[in-house]
């Protein structure tokens, strides 16, 4: 599979980017999104694609190569209002800078991401992060400097404004 | 006191004028009124003052309380209140400048007299002495002692020495009042073995014009003792003051 | 600069009867003389002013107060006066001298009576 | 009387607050006499009041609910 | 099970790129064998190197061979080779010689191990401030001076002192005790520290009450010296009120200087009151309120990490993604990030655990494990057969109880079929045992005599399920922590203690039954309320972790109060960052928006909601597992101040709204002036709106920066920029705006003289009444929630005495609701500025991912269950805290009320058993007659039936 963004594949096509999006959409392409708003391709069928509108198939090497990337469940999830399907257009502009991904330059994955997570400290904070990932589904390594956790909070006395005992 | 009107016109000036003086504006803006500066300061009290509201008063525009206390001249500016503040706000400048405003006519009396005086000639004496009757008072304080304590038959109190290593500072008081004091100084050094020397020009210590906060005065009083160390060479110059 | 002259001090007068004041060296209170303060000629805010310094000059039970320079040996000296010469006031110079054994009888204005006639050098030649 | 009186406690502890804290002073060695029994609760609040009185009735000699 | 933890242990080297980092992390030698170590402490006991303990802050002595604490996780001994005497002299080894199980191993080497992660959260904390290099407080010198840290050691039972006030000086206990504010903080003259600490006026203020607890008698006197009392988070300003109506005094001063008391017993200070007086006043005992700085080894985590500090040494990251750094997968929490407060740590720790959850979304699940048990044996029916299983915990148990004597004793006991006696009843090798017994000799109910269930309960379990029997078959009876451990002097009343606990155990395993845990059906949907910054964050990130969200707004654009700001504290603009989010939300194909939108009823519980929702003309119905409920808050208008009277009189948002529109006039002013606590802090609303004072400091800076000449004065009660938000503060002051504070009982006046404002108020340091000419009156109008009755209503949440959204624990449980599947985010919380907002919005997101991660849910088996002696009086319904319980009606067949409750509700507390009078509710393993048996036990030596 081949990992591909919509709008570079529209510059190599020479095309609107809605334009590739309607492709896809209308099943003309067939690609299936994935979680950082990219799309999987199989590289036969972006050959036959590029053949179909004879088009120099030598940028696909550009592309990042992904024959194990999680897809996101494809079939996209029926709207329940429905009332206006354009402004859910699901292939709307990419990543226009929130998450930490966009702010960050774009991270390209270009493998499955391993799923385990390290928390560096075993203080409140690091434990509550450690609960929550472990309890939904991820492997958590745990990095606590000293012979245990509990960092600077087993050390009070009690907390308010209950004056609860902190441990 | 009525009430003070701000808002309107841009407020008293005193302040502002002290900070563009002062690097970093002495930080007399960063003020959080915590008052560390006044629990500490030996001064608050005196005259209804401490130094937190001195630079209140300062901040508020109130330049007419603030430039006519006699309270400027009871701050020693010892510094205290810079040591804790958390900003490090430079309150005895404030309180220099305070004094600077004041007519030098109207300045406390002893400290202008002890100016005038180390103005008058270039021993800079607070006393006024003259460099003859220094330098005798040295000799005739010398001679007496080498004659009596013959183990410092050999001891000196050079006067002008060129190219001696310290140039020593003498306080103008003791020469006059009390020369006998100069003594053990004498001993310790000529002890020690010190290539030291006085100066005719230049030897008082002390710096009146300072306290007075009389920048021309102060300025010229430290150019003559450094002229004087410069002239007869010496590389360091103590000042027990 | 702070530490130097402690060691001085404790060499001249023996470790043992030096009391360093609290607060000490960069935290210490001013005795008040300084500033032009002891020529301003407000006596009697400057002796308040002192008050501080003389309380901690009497919770030291020191017999000495050794003082730097000579602003603060007038002003610590006019405290003690106040206080009933609850100490005595020198310069540094004075006590090295005399324990060096060569402070003359002349030297010795600001000795207590219970150094003023020991190891005197050369008294016949007071005046 | 040559026997001291020793009484018999029944000591319900709740197992967030109380037996957490009776678990630490056993971590402590916190030294306390042997008398309590204790029973642990999921809360002070489940110890029904007829049980309370029962114990009592039996010959407990003091009852603790502790949370 | 899908934590593997660490200690002792540190970073050496990371590599890779967020989804796939490797991260090599140097184990130190523990010197003990975590598998063998039993915690018993003979170790240390036998060890003969005393260290100080830096646990309890250093006043304590803790062995070279040491557990960091008491409840410490995990609860094994280490071996501290800078201080052990056999690694650094080369002899002793006496721990070794007395330990029990062999644990101690002297060879254990330091290893490096490569571990492969697809993200990072760092979190390592903060280091206190040391007072040490400051001359003024006397700290080291003056031994009734401690820190805030100390103090806390020496307030706890687990302290130095068991948790007996005494002071160091003399170990009597201290009856006027003060404490000294802002020591390392919001200062950059001692120290480099100029930002607030945040956390310090709190635990001072708790520290005080605390302490009113522990000192009794008369002339007993707490003081807190401070600058600006910050009790800005929620319930906080009450807890501040609640000290200040006692005897909690506040001064607002700082003294110079902590002088020693007499005889260096306690202290003395000189402080200025407010009129200016100098005190003298003397203490028991002076406590430093030491501020947080970040962690020593921070520099070297960033450079490791290739992440940026700010000026602080704190970990930067941006107000629109708080918990993130400049090196894609790698995020920062709690205090490393800035100092913050345990629920704000708590919060953030959740936001970083979104963040990485939503990049690694792929791979959720693939390198986790679920355990499978072989099929149950049913043992229902069957007569009790009883094995127990009697523990020596090496010597731990067997020095003080018989357990020779116990396990003859136990034989007797009816249904007993085996006893068993092992030195260590935890380990590997006994689990074979009990499991090899059960199927030998048909045990169909066990009793482990051993330690305390609070740790090891689950171990047994996870035996008798391994063993075919289900887990609730199993008793633990705790004969060493509140046995043996704490009756060593008195052998024999001990033995007689765990006879009587054994049998107690006996007579309730008895009566123990299977249980079931029952699984809920999860609906792998969020429904997020509220389509501000907090919401719409929230469904981002449950949309990046690949779950459907409905996003419900009641207005009819998303954005919410964003809309009326300009920027965020660190001068990141908002309106774009905002059209962005919103542009995102409404293009993301699992976000399903529903403008004007209104919730109208709700059923079901945690993982199977269902809601009726209406949106403009139509209803729709919607089916969900969670709910995130982000509804807001808002600028409130204000009923004082001449407000409303002249267009010139603003709050902030209509300040910032006038400048968005350049308003020219605002620029030429010659002056204006800010009042603060514009109904917050008041008899009203006592709560702190936590916003403004930030608020006002940004626009007064916005002010000076266009306009220098401008006379700015914010009048305010206490300054309130918290953590590097005083950097602000500092900045305003330095650009000359002038800052005045009034007090609660002497408010500022507004008056309209001649078509101009007038704003008179006291200025208390020259103690002169001032009357300041304003273009314009800028008015910190209180924060206030947006209306929760039917929310509330629906889902039987509840809100706080202002009407903000409870969570289910201050501290622990900031962002779950106390209705399980609830999570709560943003303002309708608690006032908080953008970042908080967002932090807490991913923070839902992340807590939200827990339930939806799954497609069942295990609950607990401990429930309650109603029998069919109930005939509906409803007495438990009001009792239950939880609101499990419902009456029902059964109309159509018996015309009889019942209770019903919900097992997804209920948490297995037992009010509801023990309000009932006749026995028509239950609580699984809790029965009446579980607890009358144990009762009966203790108390009759025979078995009632």
């Amino acid at each position: 599979m081949i990992e591909i963004q919509i709008g570079k594949l529209a510059e190599k096509f020479s095309v609107h980017r809605n334009t590739v999006s309607n492709w896809i959409k209308s099943g003309k392409l067939a690609a299936r999104p994935t979680i950082a708003k990219r799309y999987l391709i199989d590289e036969a069928e972006l050959i036959r694609f590029c053949d179909q509108f004879d088009i120099p198939k030598d940028f696909i090497g550009e592309f990042e190569k992904n024959d194990n990337h999680f897809a996101q469940n494809s079939s996209v999830q029926k709207k329940i209002s429905g009332k206006n399907p354009l402004k859910q257009n699901p292939f709307a502009p990419e990543q226009t800078g929130v998450n930490t991904r966009q702010n960050n330059n774009e991270v390209t994955m270009t493998d499955k991401p391993t799923g385990s997570v390290m928390v560096v400290g075993g203080g409140i904070a690091g434990m509550q992060a450690t609960l929550d990932l472990a309890e939904s589904g991820y492997r958590v390594y745990m990095i606590e400097k000293s012979a245990g956790i509990g960092g600077a909070m087993a050390q009070l006395d009690k907390t308010f404004p209950t004056n609860d005992c902190a441990m | 006191m009525a009430e003070i009107l701000l808002g309107r016109e841009k407020p008293g000036i005193f302040k502002d004028k002290v900070m563009e003086l002062l690097p970093e504006g002495g930080n007399l803006n960063a003020c959080l009124t915590c008052g560390a500066c006044s629990s500490g300061c030996p001064a608050t009290g005196l005259e209804d003052m401490d130094p937190k509201k001195f630079l209140r008063m300062a901040a508020l525009g109130m330049d007419e309380q603030v430039t006519s206390t006699p309270w400027v001249w009871m701050c020693t500016m010892c510094r205290r209140c810079i040591h804790v503040c958390p900003m490090e706000i430079d309150i005895p400048q404030l309180v220099y400048y305070a004094r600077q405003s004041w007519p030098r006519d109207k300045r406390p009396r002893g400290i202008l007299a002890s100016c005038d005086l180390a103005l008058k000639n270039d021993t800079c004496s607070a006393m006024g002495t003259n460099e003859e009757d220094f330098e005798f008072v040295v000799e005739d304080v010398l001679d007496e002692y080498r004659e009596a304590q013959p183990e410092f038959a050999e001891m000196k109190a050079p006067v002008n020495k060129q190219g001696a290593e310290f140039f020593f500072n003498q306080n103008s008081r003791e020469p006059v009042t009390e020369p006998d004091e100069m003594v053990p100084l004498w001993k310790i050094l000529h002890l020690v073995g010190a290539n030291w020397t006085y100066g005719t020009k230049g030897w008082a210590a002390e710096n009146y014009c300072m306290f007075l906060a009389d920048d021309k005065a102060w300025k010229h009083i430290v150019e003559t003792k450094a002229k004087a160390v410069e002239d007869l060479g010496c590389k360091v110059w103590l000042n027990t003051e | 600069m702070a530490e130097d002259l402690r060691f001085v001090v404790k060499k001249v007068v023996g470790e043992e009867n030096f009391v360093d004041m609290y607060p000490n060296k960069s935290n210490n209170y001013c005795c008040g003389g300084g500033g032009g303060f002891l020529q301003s000629g407000y006596a009697e805010e400057r002796h308040k002013f002192g008050q501080i310094k003389t309380d901690q000059i009497i919770a030291t039970k020191a017999d000495y107060c050794i003082t730097p320079c000579h602003n603060c040996h007038a002003q610590v000296h006019d405290l003690a006066e106040i206080h009933d010469h609850a100490w005595n006031t020198v310069h540094l110079w004075t006590l090295i001298c005399l324990s060096l054994g060569i402070l003359g009888p002349n030297e010795r204005a600001y000795l207590g009576d219970d150094l003023a006639g020991v190891a005197v050098f050369h008294p016949e030649s007071e005046m | 009387m040559s026997e001291k009186f020793e009484p018999t406690i029944i000591g319900f502890l709740c197992n967030w607050c109380a037996y957490a804290g009776a678990d630490l002073a056993g971590v402590s060695r916190l030294q306390y006499p042997p008398n309590m029994r204790p029973i642990r609760v999921m809360c002070s609040g489940m110890v029904p009041a007829d049980i309370v009185v029962n114990a009592l009735e039996q010959g407990a000699d003091g009852v603790m609910v502790m949370g | 099970m899908n934590v593997e933890l660490l200690t002792l242990s540190e970073i050496v080297d990371v590599e890779g790129d967020a989804g796939n980092f490797t991260i090599k992390v140097k184990k130190k030698s523990r010197y003990v064998d975590t598998d063998k170590c039993i915690a018993c402490g003979l170790c240390a006991e036998k060890c003969p190197k005393k260290v100080d303990d830096e646990f309890n802050a250093n006043m304590g002595k803790r062995k070279a061979i040491y557990i960091k604490y008491g409840q410490s996780v995990p609860l094994k001994y280490a071996i501290d080779p800078d201080n052990c005497i056999y690694l650094t002299r080369g002899k002793c080894r006496a721990c070794e010689k007395f330990c029990p199980t062999g644990a101690i191993n002297f060879d254990d080497k330091e290893e490096i191990v490569s571990i492969n992660v697809g993200a990072v959260i760092l979190a390592p904390g903060f280091k206190a401030f040391d007072p040490s290099g400051l001359d003024c407080y006397g700290y080291g010198i003056i031994p009734d001076v401690v820190t805030s840290l100390e103090y806390e050691r020496m307030l706890s039972a687990g302290g130095p002192f068991q948790g007996h006030l005494v002071r160091p000086s003399d170990h009597t206990e201290p009856k006027k005790i003060a404490w000294l504010q802002c020591v390392g903080s919001r200062n950059t003259n001692q120290c480099k520290n100029g930002y607030c600490s945040n956390v310090c006026c709190m635990y001072a203020i708790k520290q005080a009450m605390v302490t009113s607890e522990h000192l009794s008698g008369e002339g007993t006197e707490q003081s807190i010296f401070y600058m600006d009392i910050r009790s800005h988070g929620k319930e906080f300003e009450r807890y501040y009120e609640n000290a200040r109506k006692g005897d909690v005094q506040f001064i607002q001063a700082r003294p110079h200087t902590i002088d020693p008391g007499k005889n260096n017993n306690g202290v003395i200070m000189r402080y200025t009151n407010t009129e200016g007086r100098q005190i003298v006043k003397e203490f028991d005992l002076a406590v430093l309120s030491v501020g947080l700085e970040a962690p020593e080894d921070a520099p070297q985590l960033a450079e490791k990490f290739k992440i940026e500090l700010n000026h602080y040494g704190f970990a930067k990251t941006k107000d629109f993604n708080p918990v993130s750094t400049i090196r894609p997968g790698v995020f920062v929490t709690g205090a490393f990030q800035a100092p913050k407060d345990i629920p704000q740590s708590v919060t953030e720790a959740s936001t970083a655990a979104a963040e990485a959850a939503r990049i690694l979304s792929a791979s959720r699940g693939s390198l986790t494990k679920t355990k499978t048990y072989p099929p149950e044996n049913d043992v229902k029916d069957q007569v009790p057969s009883i094995g127990v299983f009697i523990c020596s915990c090496g010597i731990n148990i067997a020095n003080t109880v018989d357990v020779h004597a116990l396990a003859e004793y136990a034989k007797d006991l009816p249904y007993v079929s085996f006893v068993d006696n092992n030195l260590f009843t935890c380990s590997a090798d006994t689990q074979a045992i009990i499991a090899e017994k059960i199927k030998e000799h048909k045990l169909n109910r066990i009793v482990i005599a051993a330690c305390t269930p609070r740790t090891h309960e689950p171990l047994f379990q996870d035996t008798l399920k391994e063993a075919s029997l289900n887990g609730y078959l199993v008793e633990m009876v705790n004969i060493r922590n509140q046995n043996s451990w704490v009756h060593q002097k008195e052998p024999e009343k001990a033995t007689q203690k765990a006879k009587d606990q054994v049998w107690m155990g006996v007579a309730r395993v008895a009566k123990n039954y299977p249980l079931d845990q029952i699984s809920v059906n999860v609906v792998r949907k969020a429904l997020v309320i509220g389509g501000g910054l907090a919401g719409m964050n929230s469904a981002l990130a449950l949309a990046d972790q690949g779950y459907d969200c409905i996003l419900i707004e009641n207005n009819d654009r998303l954005g919410g109060n964003a809309w009326f700001l300009n920027h965020t504290y660190k001068g990141e603009p908002i309106r774009p960052m905002l059209e962005k989010i919103i542009d995102k939300v409404e293009n993301n194909e699992k976000i399903n928006v529903i403008k004007n939108a209104q919730l109208l009823s709700v059923q079901g519980s945690i993982g199977n909601f269902s809601s009726e929702i209406q949106a403009d003309n139509e209803k729709i119905n919607v089916n969900y597992g969670v709910a995130v409920v982000a509804t807001g808050a808002k600028e409130s208008r204000p009923a004082e101040y001449m407000y409303g009277k002249d267009d010139r009189i603003m709050t902030h948002l209509e300040f910032d709204a006038a400048v968005r529109n350049n308003n020219n006039e605002i620029k030429k002013a010659k002056s204006a002036v800010f009042i603060q606590c514009v109904g917050s802090r008041d008899e009203k609303r006592p709560y702190c709106s936590r916003v403004c004072c930030t608020h006002a400091v940004e626009s007064a800076i916005f002010l000076k920066t266009v306009n220098p000449e401008m006379n700015v004065y914010i009048l305010y009660r206490d300054m309130r920029t918290y953590g590097d938000r005083e950097d602000l503060y500092k900045k305003a002051r330095d650009l000359g705006v002038l800052f005045i504070r009034f007090n609660r009982n002497d408010k500022p006046e507004v008056s309209i003289e001649n078509n101009e404002i007038y704003v008179k108020v006291y200025e208390p340091v020259v103690q002169l009444p001032v009357k300041l000419y304003a273009d314009f009156l800028i008015l910190a109008a209180a924060i206030v929630p947006n209306k929760n009755d039917e929310l509330v209503e629906l889902y039987k949440c509840g809100v706080n005495q202002d009407g903000f959204l409870n969570e289910a624990h201050p501290k622990l449980k900031p962002v779950d609701m106390p209705v399980d599947g609830l999570f709560v985010a943003g303002m309708c919380n608690y006032p908080k500025p953008v970042d908080e907002s967002i932090a807490q919005g991913l923070a839902a997101a992340s807590r939200a991912g827990v339930i939806l991660s799954r497609d069942k849910m295990k609950l607990d088996a401990i429930k309650s269950m109603v029998t069919d002696k109930c005939d509906g009086c409803a007495l438990c319904v009001d009792a239950c805290p939880y609101n499990a319980i419902k009456l029902e009606h059964d109309s159509e067949k018996t015309g009889k009320s019942y209770v019903v409750s919900d097992p997804a509700l209920c948490r297995g507390c037992g009010i509801c058993e023990a309000t009932c009078p006749k026995g028509g509710i239950i609580v699984h393993g809790f029965t009446t007659e579980q607890i009358q048996a144990q009762v009966d036990a203790a108390l009759t030596n025979q078995l009632i039936y």
